[in-house]
């Protein structure tokens, strides 16, 4: 067994976290700023922190992570890190040249309390910042939420690069939160049918998905301009794709810059996309294209040719409040049982959303905020699932407990696909569903008696 | 591939080179940098001074870690009987958890807490009111849970900040337990300039707690500690293999695939056998000093390092029956060597290889290419010190510098009841006599070539530049340096983690570095990087029908 | 063990075909026949043909397959079916009301020497195909070739439809072969992005794939229209993807109607892809758009970033000549290894194009057209392979022998994916290997020691 | 889904419906269709004439399948030990690989061939010269690699158009084994007019090379045998399972997961119960004749129904022993039957089912549905006849047509040495006068209430138009006709092979219906088919921001 000290009965813990289900903010902010077209992310704090983040970034998508770092040492620790963040905008200007620096803080530097509003100013006063050139930043504890605060904390600071100009732009803001490249490509495909103007931000499509061609560009094409972020204060309205990543952004836009905003649930799942592409719809005042019609009626239609094997099936859900949400939904629309949820960011509101959204399945769900894998483990011991999903560390569940699984979710470090097909929209609702069926029916060819195993399913 | 090779007969001119790589820097970085870029001369024998484990400049991209990753990272996370709980924001432990490929095997004993990740996820109210009480109730949590034999306390960035004083909780843990000894290491990232002081302060501690806990006697004949060694990929498993095969016996591995009582029981051994010189010196002269154990530079990188390192341990313990049994095994293992390299070598002569790894490795692994015929063209460390690149002899007149001077040195004095020389002052002259060194290691410059580049924390823009101007035919360095070097159609291979392969050390490991390095400088891939299209773009030609 | 009496000892067989690895030319016929809008295929012999080619169909895309049939009784096979298909097609056009019926022959039909070019005229002649109706037919005899000439005939067909006006329409013909809904799709998209006007033939896209939505069309909106046959022999060329599937209609036209063709391997992989994007981009003397190149670089670096996975790993293929050679040069090009190749389709030129491009292999292969998979299975019990590639039926190989499978060709009667997934183009390449990297790592995470059990991978 | 039943208080006329579905005929074809289409009136117990078992009309898309289906698919197919070489070019035996449900259990001696398909794979010189000799290697091969116990060899199409003589060369292959019967099929698709006629012709060549050859005589108490049930979706082994269970020896099932052995000795039965009355009441007739063997009607499909068969088969044997046991048996069965049904009636009740599938079990499966309270408003076989619609009453006066003139009807003469009455005169008169049906049925009108629609050979066209008129919340038939009906919105469930259900008959398959009919019926995705900005595609609404 890998897991072999995990123990079947449950005792509560109130300090110590085994195997977490969430890690620290910097990350998510970093993941964030690699969204904005020539931006270098910037780690304030010990050179270590930009070391881990850069590698687990790496290992998810299999593509080079620039950032920088502030290198504290000692020294800094104690008199503040004023000095070496002056030094590093300096020399990532003439060094990097990006056209954006996006600073986030760490515990170190957050537990000392650099100012970086105005270590941006000194920085700018000395003449550090090229003209055209900017940084910006955000403040990223990581004893405060998690990995996905960060990223929200970031996605603000980008919302705040906002000048409006009074005049709109015509364009509909969407926040898509925290989703793999190939998920921003796939909401913009799906919009651009729609035909809406947008800015989508952050953009980490065309950053984090590139080709094998011979060259390195430390800036690929991708990512959303510092220009079209200035211009999301003139939007008509914001549509903000999750809670907990992409709603205080939308909010401060509409409090600051009168954008309306709207908050959906993450665009996974039939349910979830419709709300989305109705929501343009009405915004637009378009008629939806029989392509993407169409799209959902494919989706539909692969739900209904596979129901017998979805049906009443049990689930453990590991993951982000906002994905597991969507995710829940789909499964239950699929009359599949997720028993299992468990996040390791905090939040009443996710317990209770999950607890709404399995109201009427035949079982009982467990769910959790701010818990660990450790607890789901133990669950799944006590009351066993016939599907599993969640990052790559499910798979020391999984194997233990001889469990059908899927990768989904942040890290996926064993796998290949996640950067180049999307899980939203309706096209990623068949591509989560052909990947739950192909776990699930691999189970069935493996397991079933020679005299009942089947050549048609 | 034909076609990448074509592209590169390169002629370069160090000092050239060595020019390009500081162009671009502002006065101040270039100064510094020119101080750690370092021609070498080897051939004259004259080993030019460089600046060594020195601070990163802010802002500079590098490929350094911190004092956390190099403690509870590098020395302690491959030991598999301790519940290493990480005392800080809930990152730093998610972030170690299972990404070194240090192996570890259950054994008899069953215990390896290796997949599990410890954290006490401290949260605001704990930086603010301090996080003594949360790690005390996490230590407890811990024990009752799986009642290990040591739990190991390791503090991240604030908890130095906040003042929470983990060495008391520690100590009143473990007195509590009384059957699990609980310490802790100070090893806040901030500390130092790189994992090179996360090391040392492991040492220090793994000393000071844990090694000469058990004086139950130890069986065997030869009895050794293996220090440097962390199995990656399965290295020390290879290197156990070969020590069971010669009749040695390994007392305990700092650290790969270790266990707390092999640490304990470190001070049994009568010789220790130093792998990676920078991670590890420190304890070998404690060990040295404490209990009157010699050690030796060894190195299980390459087959024929791997033998000399062999004769080397024999020499020492001098008995002829295990010098002729070193010999058979060596007689027994080369051929299958000799064959791959026979079979591999053709694909892989004349080629070049660079190397920016760990603080000994890029020493280690020049034996490798060398067996391949490939020639490092250019290496460095990413925390190594002056002497890992120099020499031994340049310690006395090593200056420490402020971001190291309050990396603790213990003083260690000779143990009353357990101090007892190995050999005899007469033995020992002997031996030196002979020619065998104790306590030595010339460092890397003396066997790069002339002309080659010695460059010590090397950044991702100096990297790339080095690629484009040197053009190797492979680049070793870590994960993070990875895919930017590949985009550049170079393949790269990891040699901290070793990507997926390994065990790269010992005999069968070198067969299976032969084959990794003959799949990567010849895999097709390198000759897919053009479409047809951007081959011969012109569009005059009208298509060919039938 | 499913197939427990399949000895390793080979014993050559000159008469007796144990579980084939094709099938009959009629299903063939039927197939591309749903490739033209409005078309209902008709299988001219007796009715359990037709029953078994669409209950086929249908398990394989899960979707309603319409087709009739002559329904041919003991008196009809010794007097002639003609009055059976007059009777037909006279009812067809007034239940069905189709835009053409598409007649395929079968071995009785054949055998009984039906002449359906008599018939049809008949037919007209007695006003039983209403204006602007129209019947084509294919003679598609059983007991010749397989599955894949009744394809290729009935596309034949399809091309002779053409009506040459002498004025060029500028369009390029393009024939994908037996490929799935999706691959037409993907194919068509990429053709769009160069920007070449075309006319695609078959294309069973919007036909095979449809949603649902509660109404059921016998008719789809998919498939080529007549009005474009008609046209092709207008058109400035031919690229017939697929020797065994297209040539044969591609050299019609070159023949007929002066309409000049190049017949290029179907466009699974880098390399093939890379032929038939730039033959477009020389044709039309276009320059390929910055999406296509990436799309191909994205590829490429996929096939670099997990090239330890796939190197030098053994693969047994099992399927159609047009789909096994492009897959073999995939599978060669990423330093993959196929060993055994077999396809139940005669035609000596295949062994002779699978031994080129496996030449510089470092194994030997065993090739043979006109095998079966038992001769398949011999071979695998002799020499162990790490991947499987082909039909659902493999799946008992599969099991029995314990070996990594891809599900990939036709039939596909066990999962879901293929009618909305392409495996053709960069993206199609970016699929296919997904899913052998997937069962490969899969095997791997199973079969780990727990010491050696990966993270990362 | 509430929202899918909402939309359908569907009040309908026969009379209307069915003339919506002939509407749109001509003229000729209406005529036919509409003695097919039978408005039932059984609470009059009038049961109209029905035309059945009568061509289809060409160009009509109908479910049928062909006599090759009906002889190598159905009754030949799910015989383990048997190789099954199909004669002719390669689809046809392609097509039945694996295609049917019916499982097979290797059993003891491991023999299965099941999940093979054999075939000659004719090519056109064979159809030139004539396909014999290839045949007679292709039985050789097919010796030689696996010594079966028997080999059949079946004729596809062109094969009796060219005048190959199958049985000559299956003669003489036999003749030259002697240790592997082998026989042959004329079972040409063309012949006859569904696949109906090849259960006939498959009937006779079993009786005719198989039945009585094995005298060895089979142990047990209460012998019968079980014919037509063709063990799909494991239907048979949950009869086998009741079986055992009740102590009822079953010698042999015509044709379901059965062996060569089981049909050689079937003939020392003392019951033949039938479940398929279509496809093998030719062989328990001649069973009769030939052995003495009496024959009845059961049905294990529906819990009820089982207890009923049960009960009638202990009736015959009379003995107290085993009525008792099948009580206890039944009584034993039922709660969990009962139980879940309780449970899922309430979601099933009132809901309205059609049926059009096979030549009994569009009967058959009334029973369960009426087990669910669910009404069958349409239903009708594929390739029934009249009796199996009107009761074996009507036999006598049907009239064979062309198509059907030429199906060999065997005279079976009794059996001079084996020929054994089971009961005396007087105890089948005793029986028979307490009600005992032998030879009986009833067929399907009779048990459908008077207003519903009964049906032959329904095509694609009707389904439609029957589905768009009287809106079933569940329809019933074969994998062709599954989706365009589901397209529809109305969930469609496979009767031939049941898609991935089962087992369905007996006790526990009862259970597994009510399940599968549950889900079915109340699957969310029924309320799926429209999307939001179809329900409302009104713009005008303006959009509401938070």
């Amino acid at each position: 067994m890998l897991l072999r000290h995990t123990p079947k009965e449950i005792s509560e813990r109130s300090a110590l976290t085994i195997n977490p289900a969430k890690t620290c903010q910097p990350i998510g902010a970093m993941y964030a700023a690699l969204g904005i077209h020539g931006c270098l992310p910037h780690s304030h704090g010990s050179q270590g922190c930009c070391a881990y983040h850069r590698s687990t970034l790496t290992r998810h998508y299999k593509e080079p992570i620039s950032a920088s770092t502030s290198s504290f040492t000692e020294g800094a620790s104690v008199f503040g890190g004023q000095a070496n963040m002056l030094q590093a905008i300096s020399n990532i200007f003439s060094v990097y040249d990006p056209e954006v620096i996006a600073v986030h803080t760490t515990c170190l530097s957050e537990t000392i309390g650099d100012d970086l509003k105005q270590i941006k100013t000194k920085a700018a006063n000395e003449g550090k910042i090229p003209a055209g050139k900017d940084v910006i930043y955000a403040s990223t504890p990581s004893y405060v939420g998690s990995h996905v605060t960060g990223f929200s904390n970031m996605v603000k600071s980008m919302a705040m690069v906002a000048e409006p100009t009074g005049k709109k732009n015509g364009l509909i803001n969407i926040i898509p939160g925290w989703v793999e490249p190939a998920d921003m490509e796939e909401i913009k495909r799906l919009v651009n049918l729609i035909g809406v103007g947008f800015i989508l931000f952050p953009d980490t499509s065309g950053v984090l998905n590139g080709p094998l061609s011979g060259e390195y560009k430390m800036f690929p094409e991708g990512g959303v301009t510092m220009k079209e972020l200035k211009s999301t204060g003139d939007s008509i309205g914001t549509l903000a794709l999750g809670e907990w990543c992409s709603a205080d952004a939308a909010r401060w836009l509409d409090t600051k810059c009168k954008v309306p905003c709207s908050v959906l649930d993450m665009p996974f799942g039939l349910s979830a996309t419709d709300r989305f592409i109705d929501a343009l719809r009405t915004i637009a005042g378009v008629t939806i294209p029989e392509e993407i019609t169409n799209e959902r009626g494919q989706l539909v239609d692969m739900i209904s040719d596979m129901h017998q094997y979805t049906y009443h099936k049990k689930v453990a859900l590991v993951g982000d409040p906002d994905q597991l949400i969507a995710m829940t939904e789909f499964l239950v629309s699929m009359d599949m049982c997720p028993v299992h949820v468990v996040t390791g960011t905090p939040g009443n509101a996710f317990e209770k959303r999950i607890k709404e959204l399995t109201r009427d399945m035949p079982f009982e769900v467990n769910v959790r905020a701010k818990g660990d894998m450790f607890l789901l483990h133990q669950w799944i011991k006590n009351e066993p699932v016939d599907l599993l999903i969640g990052n790559t560390y499910c798979k020391y569940i999984a194997r233990d407990e001889d469990i059908p699984y899927v990768r989904w979710g942040f890290p996926i470090l064993d796998r290949q696909g996640h950067q180049y097909f999307p899980t939203v929209g309706y096209k990623g609702g068949l591509r989560l569903l052909e990947k739950m069926l192909g776990v699930l029916l691999d189970r069935k060819d493996r397991d079933d008696q020679e005299q009942k195993f089947e050549l048609v399913l | 591939m034909a076609t990448t090779n074509k592209e590169k007969l390169v002629q370069w001119d160090p000092a050239e080179v060595k020019a390009q790589l500081l162009e671009k820097y502002p006065a101040k970085v270039a100064r510094k940098r020119a101080r750690q870029i370092m021609i070498n001369e080897a051939l004259e024998n004259e080993t030019p001074e460089i600046t060594a484990n020195v601070r990163t400049t802010p802002g500079i991209i590098t490929m350094r870690g911190c004092t956390y990753a190099g403690c509870k990272g590098v020395i302690m996370g491959p030991t598999r009987d301790i519940v290493n709980l990480v005392h800080g924001p809930i990152g730093c432990s998610f972030y170690a958890w299972l990404t070194r490929r240090n192996q570890t095997d259950a054994g008899p004993d069953g215990e390896n807490y290796m997949n599990y990740c410890f954290s006490t996820d401290m949260q605001d109210s704990d930086i603010i009111f301090g996080g003594e009480k949360k790690l005390e109730a996490a230590i407890q949590e811990a024990y009752d849970l799986f009642h290990p034999k040591s739990i190991a306390v390791f503090a991240t960035c604030p908890v130095g900040l906040i003042g929470d004083d983990i060495h008391t909780v520690s100590k009143r843990m473990k007195d509590k337990f009384g059957d699990c000894n609980v310490y802790a290491f100070s090893c806040e990232g901030y500390k130092g300039v790189s994992q090179s002081a996360g090391h040392h302060i492991a040492n220090n501690q793994v000393f000071r707690h844990i090694v000469g806990e058990n004086d139950v006697p130890k069986e065997g004949e030869y009895k050794i500690n293996l220090l440097g060694e962390y199995n990656i990929g399965g290295d020390g498993f290879e290197i156990d293999r070969i020590f069971h095969k010669c009749g040695i016996t390994c007392i305990s591995t700092f650290s790969g695939n270790s266990t707390y009582d092999q640490f304990a029981s470190a001070h049994q051994a009568d010789l220790n056998a130093v792998m990676c010189h920078r991670s590890i010196n420190y304890v070998a002269d404690m060990l040295e000093t404490k209990f009157g154990i010699p050690w030796i530079k060894v190195n299980f990188i390459g087959a024929k390092a791997t033998a000399k390192s062999l004769r080397k341990i024999a020499e020492y313990f001098g008995d002829q029956a295990l010098i002729e049994r070193v010999e058979a095994v060596i007689a027994e293992e080369m051929p299958e060597v000799e064959a791959a390299i026979q079979e591999i070598l053709p694909r892989t002569a004349g080629k070049t290889a660079m190397m920016f790894v760990g603080g000994s490795r890029a020493h280690h692994y020049k034996e490798l290419f060398d067996e391949l015929g490939m020639k490092t063209i250019s290496a460095g460390y990413e925390f190594g010190h002056r002497d890992d690149y120099e020499g031994r002899q340049v310690i006395p007149n090593l200056t420490v510098d402020a971001d190291s001077r309050n990396i603790e040195e213990i003083e260690v004095e000779p143990d009353e009841t357990r101090f007892k020389p190995r050999k005899s002052d007469a033995e020992m002259k002997k031996l030196e006599e002979s020619g065998y060194a104790f306590k030595h290691y010339d460092g890397l410059a003396p066997d790069m070539d002339k002309g080659t580049l010695i460059i010590d924390d090397l950044n991702q823009y100096e990297a790339e530049k080095l690629v484009e101007l040197m053009k190797p035919d492979i680049f070793c360095a870590g994960i993070k340096e990875k895919f930017s070097i590949q985009k550049l159609g170079v393949p790269m291979k990891q040699l901290h983690s070793y990507d997926s392969g390994g065990p790269y050390a010992g005999f069968k490991g070198a067969i299976n570095f032969y084959k990794e390095i003959d799949r990567l400088v010849n895999s097709k891939v390198w000759g897919y990087m053009k479409a047809p299209w951007q081959q011969n773009p012109q569009l005059s030609a009208t298509y060919q029908w039938e």
